[in-house]
């Protein structure tokens, strides 16, 4: 019983509580990064150096008046951003955040569930979140998030291609899918894959900022051109979904960079061993700071970039990332193969 | 216990459904929709079956059947909206230039 | 001679050249150039290859090259290997048929290139390059036909010069009838397709093979089908459809003539002197198969002498010089399957040798022809060129005195022994094609006399002194009067007359191959191609043998020894020298005859062509318009299913009043009987059919309801049927 | 027990949401209901220890060619309601009962006379997407490499017929 | 054009996009009322007057004097070029003589209203195309200046900081070299855009062959400042109608090449350059004197008309004004303002693009619609 029900329980609660207390600080971090970049501040008023401004912030969105929108569809509009986050936030089910720590003499696995696809799982899950996007836009019955929501959901499924093709390329040198594998598989080759494939981690990098509709690829968004996207009409709570979700997507991609190509919860090169002393961090706090290293790039390149254009962003996915990501397989295959 | 006759009887009712479904439904999108149905009930059956005999052709055939419903639903959804450009309906029951 | 595979190769390279990069890039004289070139290289290829062939002795002339594997043997543990097991290999073969088509096609081929480069010297330049890479691709898919070594390269080489045919008819394919008739030669060719294919379906399932080799031998101890109608005469018969499709006999022969629309040079090559030859050619090749199906080979007798029969005298009355060597080409193809029929294979060959050779003479002639009158084709606006086209005259008349069979040029020889032959099967059939014989000297001797003889009827050109003429503008391609106007008929330019020169002498010359033993010739040809029309395996399908060995008249026991199955048709009887003189006198007879009775009808009295038009106004109108057959496969073929009822009174309008009026002259009582019947009864009758298939459809339509969800629905019921049985009756 | 509690309640689950399907009044709501369906019927393989196949029909079922539908529901923007027009000849209830008719035929052939299929029983082992994978590129190379052709084929097909004239 | 371009694919119809008045993108008030065919923009109409005030029929029946407080209010981000203009234009009306001190701190002012100008463009710009840190970089750069206004006249946004015939007051002490200081800090910065946009791939995509416009068609529909000079048309009125002091400066002309949008933020970011140059000289060699001329404490010019033209920031900021010669308000003004006429340049600029360009193209010729509508 203990085994079966007590010890998963604890470890689900345990990473939503990582999960949403990590989407908070990451937004947070957001402001905080883009102001450092551009010589401000920042929050500052609400806790010690504006630490629980998005704690203020979140309450004040549970707060505020949910409206909905006359002739929405309101059983779509209500749904909706439950699923654009759920997906989300599942998708962790599968990500090893530590290796298995025995605590209290009960052995706690590293992540919630082991499953043999694990990655195959993660990249279906992720597809999922397109219908809370497509769906929110569409319920709204308003023109702005309509087209945003199009441009969204076609923008997340062209890069989806090229990222999974990167997949595909971990998954040729692991030769697993289950997430567990792959990083085993890391430890095995004593490198990360990140340094393996750098051509892969590029473009599930700029895949990655593409699928979360982050600068330069935040055209869904654009508050220039499209208002806010898809969730325009949204306010209050709802908005505060669809908000969460989005950074949530954020850490899923990180989580799955830092297990796919950063070595998951290994410290950097494992197999060396004069740099054993750095096994004495745990592994969950190697996966942190890899999983918020990578982040920060993500915030960095929003400091830093402009916007692309819909019909480049399409242009590039299509005509580069996606070619490019099919040779960089073919040539890991051939590698695989001859070698 | 489950066996095999178990999700058969499943199949043989989703698969009903899909054939209800097309041959009520006006709107062809919800047509092909129910076609979608017929092919997973299909699919049920043959992933039944491998479960059944342990073995993994079943699988590979369910692999097939949902490689020809992406074809499917991509070309059928491509002349729905051709045929929509052209006359602003999904009405199948306006769709009757074939006859006479 | 392993180098056979360059020769359909060559041209195919050319045409690749010329089609893809030339009529983007290419001028004129190099597209003209690479073409020639590829003809050229193919046509030396080809004689040094029937050389080699020559030089081997009489019983190993033939050699097989296989490229590589078309279909290759499929690795599939399915059944016992029984799908895995169909191979086709790339192979071509040389044996003495095949050596002496490929001559012919690249001879031919390759003057009728040097002659379009200079007829076709008017088009545009991509259109020129486009007409050149066509015409290496008919030379290349027409060498693929003759040098395959079985059913299915052949088939490709078929259907490839089937493609080249439609594109050629149509090379001008703004003009409408040209592309009609481009689509109505590879429609009407598909039907015959479908036989052909059918047949090497059959093959297959019977010999388990389609190599021609193979099949022969295999073919070669089965009995022969003399009594019964077994599996040798269905595919035979399969076989035949898809010849009388592509070598235009009846009931296809129809797209010949309208063929005519494509550009003059196509008309000689491809639908005079190769391409039609290919149904003969391959009758020729499946000679094996043929001689054991002797019902079949009756049906391709009668057939052939029908056609030449129908033809000529369609022939006759005919006003567009075109269209009159068509109809000769289709009445020369009938003669062809008459030697095939009667099983004179090599007869035939050599006749198909000989009509390549005069027949693309007289169609590249009356190109020149058409050249000189600035398109004109109607010969009743032609008339006295023979001093403005000497060389097309003198050419011309060559031509013509071979086709009439006047000794001793090439026509005379081999149809003569068309002749010989057919009268030593069937009587009849020799009667009806002595006198299609002299039909054919009449209507050649008509056309030269309405060409060249007499007043010149055409436009003037000095008067109007320009090209505002209803002649040019009838022409499609306005043959290369680009710039000027038209300053009268003129001979053609040098690169015309010397092919027309080169065949003229070929159009003498080529008969003396096959100078009969009767003339106290050794009929070489005969020899030579008598290995390709048997099986190497020596069992005798009958009792026969003894009769061939007697009947070849010739001392070579070897040779009749490894023949014997070959040619063995039965023709028991053997006619003494003298008769065989006698008939051969008869049919130069024939010959002189009917140029003498045109001479006298178009050249020293024209009248009388003009009373016994009105005289025998109904036949004649009959025969001009070509028995309605077009009409009738316009009603009831094309118009399809739903036109079944109109199509049948189509034909009542048009073949029965047709034939009213051609018998109006029996007596006016007659005729109103008729009428009359014809109103009552025959229209009454169909009209009935036609009125019950209308009423009928009317009801069964609205089954139709053009909802998808109904047919869905049915297919249901046909479920809930099939599943209602297995619960219950099982 | 807890095999037939998860059968019972996704076989519940399957056909309502497949009813909902063939009911939904709006298009939208029908793909929904759907991808629903579809999810149902991934949870069902992984109770038949097909976890790869559920985790394909998620991904391309759920995240593919639903979401296919659903732009096209959205594209086509309707003027007038879809089932505006009615044709009268459509024998739309007759199907029904005969589907029906046919179901119970079915399921009547099913318990009452059908047995398992006798056949050499393999073993699947635990790791299911080498399996499949296995079976797929060696018996199934060619029906496999067919499918791809296929699909090829049909996007091609799909993006001509849906792009515009030009 | 339209048969050319491949059309996206999620376009059934025409549409009509009504873009503003309230859109974070148009700066200000613009509505634009854009027809699209899918993404692509067939046609666009702009829909102006939403900031309409009356300035020049309120000028008539303010006085002189009162009038420049007016001007401070149309192009609000360049107050003191407004005012420069102005003031200048009744000057020569009443033919008046302005001290030389005056006119040099005139063009310091002018200079720095230039580069405060060209920041906000080039932040907001920047800033529609999604990098907001330019955007914050420009307007940290802008409070400089900001502070130096603040100092010389005590306004930061509406300064009313030029009177007819010179200027209300010297400059403070120390300020020259505060705007020196200014200079070397803003030179220092300079590479700090660059680096962010000049060779940013990104950048260049949105901006490169977007929105060309060649130099004839920029004359024809009368396009002045940095959309006319990014087109390759070296016409600057400080260079070619000297006013103020700038005869006595030393300094280039910035010029485009292609008249993409591109070029226009190239020229914009080297007048940047040329104006701190002139700022330097300006300061270095103000000349010590009067800043204010000999006025008649009641401004009547005579009887007369005149038209006088500068180089505001935005492009030719021109006034006419009528005087009857007995009253002491203008009988007519008629401002010629810059982003107006630069205006009537976008529905040519925007046509064939897509919408996500509109933004940019709107933000590259730069207009303030408090000139635009008055």
């Amino acid at each position: 019983m203990v085994e079966t029900v007590i010890v998963p329980l604890i470890v689900i609660l345990t990473v939503l509580f990582a999960v949403l207390t990590t989407v908070i600080f990451m937004v947070l971090l957001e402001r905080k990064v883009q102001a450092w970049v551009q010589v401000r501040y920042g929050p500052m008023r609400v806790g010690y150096h504006g630490l629980l401004q998005t704690v203020a912030d979140v309450l004040k969105l549970f707060l505020k008046e949910d409206i909905t929108p006359a002739r929405a569809d309101r059983w779509l509009f209500t749904i909706a951003p439950l699923m654009a986050l759920v997906p989300a936030l599942i998708a962790f089910a599968v990500i090893p955040l530590s290796r298995d720590l025995t605590l209290f003499g009960l052995r706690f696995p590293g992540q919630v569930a082991d499953v043999n696809v694990g990655l195959l799982y993660v990249v279906s899950v992720g597809t999922l979140g397109i219908y809370g996007i497509i769906l929110g836009g569409w319920a709204s019955n308003s023109k702005y998030p309509l087209l945003g929501s199009l441009r969204s959901s076609a923008q997340i499924i062209s890069y989806e291609i090229a990222v999974t093709m990167t997949l595909v390329t971990v998954i040729v040198l692991s030769g697993t899918l289950s997430m567990t594998g792959i990083v085993h598989a890391q430890l095995d080759k004593g490198w990360w894959f990140g340094f393996m494939q750098p051509v892969a981690f590029f473009i599930y990098f700029v895949g990655g900022l593409a699928e979360t509709n982050r600068l330069p690829f935040d055209l869904p968004e654009a508050e220039q051109e499209l208002v806010a996207g898809f969730h325009t009409e949204y306010s209050g709570m709802r908005f505060a979904f669809f908000f969460l979700a989005e950074y949530t997507n954020m850490i899923v991609i990180s989580a799955v960079a830092t297990t796919l190509f950063l070595g998951g919860w290994l410290p950097p090169f494992p197999n060396v061993a004069w740099l054993g002393f750095l096994g004495v961090v745990p592994g969950w706090a190697w996966f942190m700071l890899k999983t918020f290293g990578f982040l920060y790039v993500f915030l960095w390149v929003r400091a830093t970039f402009p916007r692309y254009r819909y019909d480049q962003l399409m242009r590039l996915g299509w005509k580069w990332l996606i070619p490019l990501s099919i040779a960089n397989l073919v040539v890991t295959g051939l590698m695989k193969v001859l070698v | 216990m489950i066996t095999a006759t178990h999700y058969l009887l499943l199949s043989v009712g989703l698969f009903s459904l899909g054939v209800i479904g097309v041959l009520t439904r006006r709107n062809i999108i919800i047509i092909l929709m129910s076609i979608e149905l017929m092919l997973n009930a299909v699919n049920i059956n043959l992933v039944a079956f491998s479960h059944e005999l342990q073995n993994v052709v079943g699988q590979a055939f369910a692999v097939f059947v949902i490689v020809i419903a992406a074809a499917e639903a991509a070309v059928g959804l491509g002349i729905i909206l051709a045929f929509y450009r052209n006359k602003e309906t999904v009405n199948i029951d306006e769709m009757n230039l074939l006859r006479w | 001679m392993d180098l056979i595979w360059l020769i359909p190769l060559l041209p195919g390279l050319g045409a690749l050249v010329n089609g893809l990069v030339g009529v983007r890039a290419f001028g004129k004289r190099t597209a003209g150039l690479v073409a020639n070139a590829a003809m050229a290289a193919a046509l030396a290829l080809a004689l040094y290859a029937f050389w080699q062939l020559l030089s081997l002795p009489a019983d190993a002339r033939e050699h097989t090259v296989r490229l590589a594997a078309w279909i290759p043997p499929i690795p599939l543990a399915l059944g016992n290997g029984a799908i895995g097991g169909f191979t086709v290999p790339w192979g071509f073969r040389l044996d003495p048929l095949s050596g002496l088509m490929i001559l012919v096609v690249t001879l031919v081929g390759f003057l009728i290139h040097v002659y379009s480069t200079g007829y076709m010297h008017g088009e545009t330049r991509g259109a020129y390059a486009r007409f050149f890479a066509y015409l290496n691709l008919f030379a290349f898919f027409m060498l693929v036909l003759v040098l395959g070594d079985n059913f299915l390269v052949m088939f490709v080489g078929w259907e490839g010069v089937g493609l080249c045919s439609y594109l050629l008819i149509g090379y001008y394919y703004e003009k409408q009838s040209a592309s009609d008739a481009g689509k109505k030669a590879f429609i009407v060719n598909r039907i015959g397709d479908w036989g052909f294919i059918v047949g090497i379906f059959m093959v297959y399932g019977t010999f388990g093979t389609l190599d021609f080799r193979a099949v022969a031998d295999a073919a070669g101890p089965m009995g022969v089908e003399a009594a019964g109608f077994g599996t040798l005469s269905i595919i035979t018969l399969l076989l035949f459809i898809g010849a009388t499709g592509k070598s235009a006999q009846i009931p296809l022969y129809v797209w010949l003539p309208d063929a005519m629309e494509g550009p003059t040079p196509v008309s000689a090559l491809i639908h005079a002197a190769t391409m039609v030859t290919a149904g003969v050619y391959m009758v020729g090749r499946n000679a094996v198969l043929f001689s054991h199906a002797p019902m079949t080979m009756e049906v391709v007798a009668v057939v052939g002498v029908a056609t030449a029969f129908m033809a000529a005298t369609i022939g006759l009355a005919q006003h567009d010089i075109k269209r009159v060597l068509a109809y000769s080409t289709v009445s020369q193809l009938g003669f062809m399957f008459i030697a095939m029929g009667v099983g004179a294979f090599a007869a035939g060959a050599f006749h198909l040798m000989t009509h390549a050779f005069f027949k693309a003479l007289l169609f590249l002639c009356s190109g020149s022809v058409i050249h000189a009158m600035a398109g004109e084709q109607d010969m009743r606006r032609m008339g006295g060129l023979k001093p403005h086209l000497p060389i097309t005259y003198a050419t011309m008349l060559v031509g013509t005195l071979a086709i009439a069979g006047i000794p001793p040029l090439s026509g005379f020889f081999s149809k003569d022994e068309i002749l010989y032959r057919a009268f030593l099967d069937h009587k009849v059939i020799w009667g009806v094609a002595v006198a299609t014989a002299l039909m054919t000297a009449f209507y050649m001797y008509r056309l030269m006399s309405l060409t060249f003889f007499g007043a010149y009827r055409g436009p003037a050109w000095e008067a109007h002194g320009g090209r505002a003429d209803h002649g040019h503008a009838a022409s499609g391609g306005g043959h290369g009067h680009g710039g000027g106007g038209w300053r009268g008929p003129h001979e053609s330019p040098r690169s015309m007359t010397v092919p027309l020169q080169l065949l003229a002498v070929g159009a003498v010359l080529a008969g003396f191959v096959g100078v009969p033993a009767a003339l106290g010739g050794g009929n070489a040809i005969e020899h030579f191609l008598e290995p390709s029309f048997v099986a190497r395996t020596a069992a005798p399908p009958g009792a026969t043998a003894p009769a061939t060995h007697e009947a070849r008249g010739l001392g070579e026991a070897a040779h009749a020894a490894e023949s014997k199955g070959g040619e063995g048709t039965g023709h028991a009887a053997h006619l003494s020298r003298s008769a065989e003189l006698g008939l051969m006198a008869l049919s130069v007879l024939a010959g002189i005859v009917g140029i003498a009775a045109a001479y006298r009808i178009f050249v020293r009295a024209p009248e009388i062509a003009e009373t016994l038009a009105r005289r025998w106004s109904g036949a004649h109108r009959v025969l001009s318009n070509k028995y309605y057959v077009d009409e009738l496969y316009g009603a009831t073929v094309v118009a399809g299913t739903m036109g079944a009822a109109r199509g049948l009174w189509a034909f009542d309008r048009s073949v029965v009043d047709g034939a009213v009026n051609g018998s109006g002259w029996l007596t006016v009582s007659s005729a109103w009987v008729s009428h009359a019947l014809d109103k009552y009864i025959v229209d009454g009758l169909v009209n009935l059919v036609g009125a019950v298939l209308e009423a009928g459809s009317f009801v069964v339509r609205r089954v139709q309801t053009g909802l998808v969800q109904n047919y869905a629905l049915v297919m249901l019921f046909g479920v809930f049927a099939f599943v209602s049985v297995y619960l219950f009756v099982r | 027990m807890a095999e037939a509690a998860a059968f019972y309640i996704l076989a519940a689950l399957i056909l309502g949401f497949g009813v909902l399907v063939v009911t939904a009044k709006s298009a939208v709501h029908s793909v929904l209901f759907l991808v629903a369906d579809f999810l149902c019927v991934a949870a069902l393989y992984v109770t038949l220890q097909a976890e790869f196949l559920a985790v394909i029909q998620v991904m391309v079922y759920a995240g593919g060619i639903v979401v296919l539908y659903l732009f096209v529901v959205m594209l086509v923007n309707l003027k007038r309601p879809p089932d505006a027009q009615r044709d009268p000849r459509r024998l739309g209830r007759l199907g029904a009962v005969l589907a029906v008719a046919v179901m119970v035929e079915l399921a009547a052939i099913l318990a009452v006379g059908w047995s398992r299929p006798e056949g050499e029983a393999g073993a699947l082992g635990p790791s299911n997407v080498a399996q499949v994978g296995r079976a797929l590129y060696t018996d199934y190379l060619i029906p496999f490499e067919l499918a791809s052709i296929l699909l090829l084929v049909a996007m091609i097909g799909a993006i001509l017929l849906a792009r515009r004239e030009m | 054009m339209e048969t050319e371009t491949p059309r996206p694919m999620f376009d059934t119809d025409e549409m009509v996009l009504n873009m503003g008045p309230q859109h974070p993108s148009t700066h200000g008030v613009l509505r634009l009322v854009l027809k699209l065919d899918g993404e692509r923009v067939v046609g666009c109409d702009p829909v102006i007057g939403y900031l309409h005030r009356g300035i020049e029929k309120l000028s008539e029946h303010r006085d002189y004097t009162q009038v420049v407080l007016l001007t401070d209010r149309m192009d609000y981000v360049a107050a003191a070029t407004n005012n420069l203009g102005y003031v200048e234009t009744i000057e020569k009306l009443y033919s008046l003589e302005v001290p030389r001190r005056a006119r040099y701190i005139r063009t310091i002012l002018a200079e720095l209203q230039r580069v405060a100008s060209h920041l906000l463009w080039l932040g907001s710009s920047a800033g529609d195309l999604g990098a907001l840190t330019v955007l914050l970089f420009g307007l940290r750069e802008r409070e400089l200046v900001l502070d130096l206004f603040e100092e010389y006249c005590g306004a930061r946004l509406t300064y009313n900081t030029m009177r007819i015939g010179g200027q209300p007051v010297d400059v403070p002490p120390d300020w020259g070299r505060k705007i020196l200081a200014f200079c070397d800090e803003q030179e220092r910065k300079l590479p700090d855009y660059e680096d962010l946009l000049t060779n940013n791939r990104i950048f260049l995509q949105r901006t490169k062959g977007i929105g060309v416009i060649s130099g004839a068609d920029a004359i024809a529909l009368g396009l002045s400042g940095p959309p006319l000079r990014g087109s390759g048309v070296a016409r600057d009125v400080r260079k070619d109608e000297p006013y103020a002091a700038y005869d006595e400066m030393d300094f280039d002309i910035a010029v485009g090449t292609e008249g993409d949008t591109y070029d226009r933020y190239l020229v914009r970011l080297e007048e940047i350059r040329q104006s701190l140059r002139i700022l330097r000289q300006a300061v270095d060699g103000l000349p010590e004197g009067p800043v204010m001329g000999k006025v008649p404490r009641l401004i009547k010019p005579p009887a007369g008309e005149t038209f006088h033209a500068i180089e505001a920031p935005k492009g030719e900021l021109g006034f006419f004004v009528a005087s009857d010669g007995k009253s002491v308000s203008p009988y007519r003004m008629r401002v010629r303002p810059a982003s107006f006429c630069n205006l009537q340049a976008l529905p040519r600029l925007v046509v064939g693009h897509l919408v996500a360009d509109v933004v940019a193209l709107v933000g590259t010729i730069d207009i303030v619609l408090g000139e635009v509508d008055r």
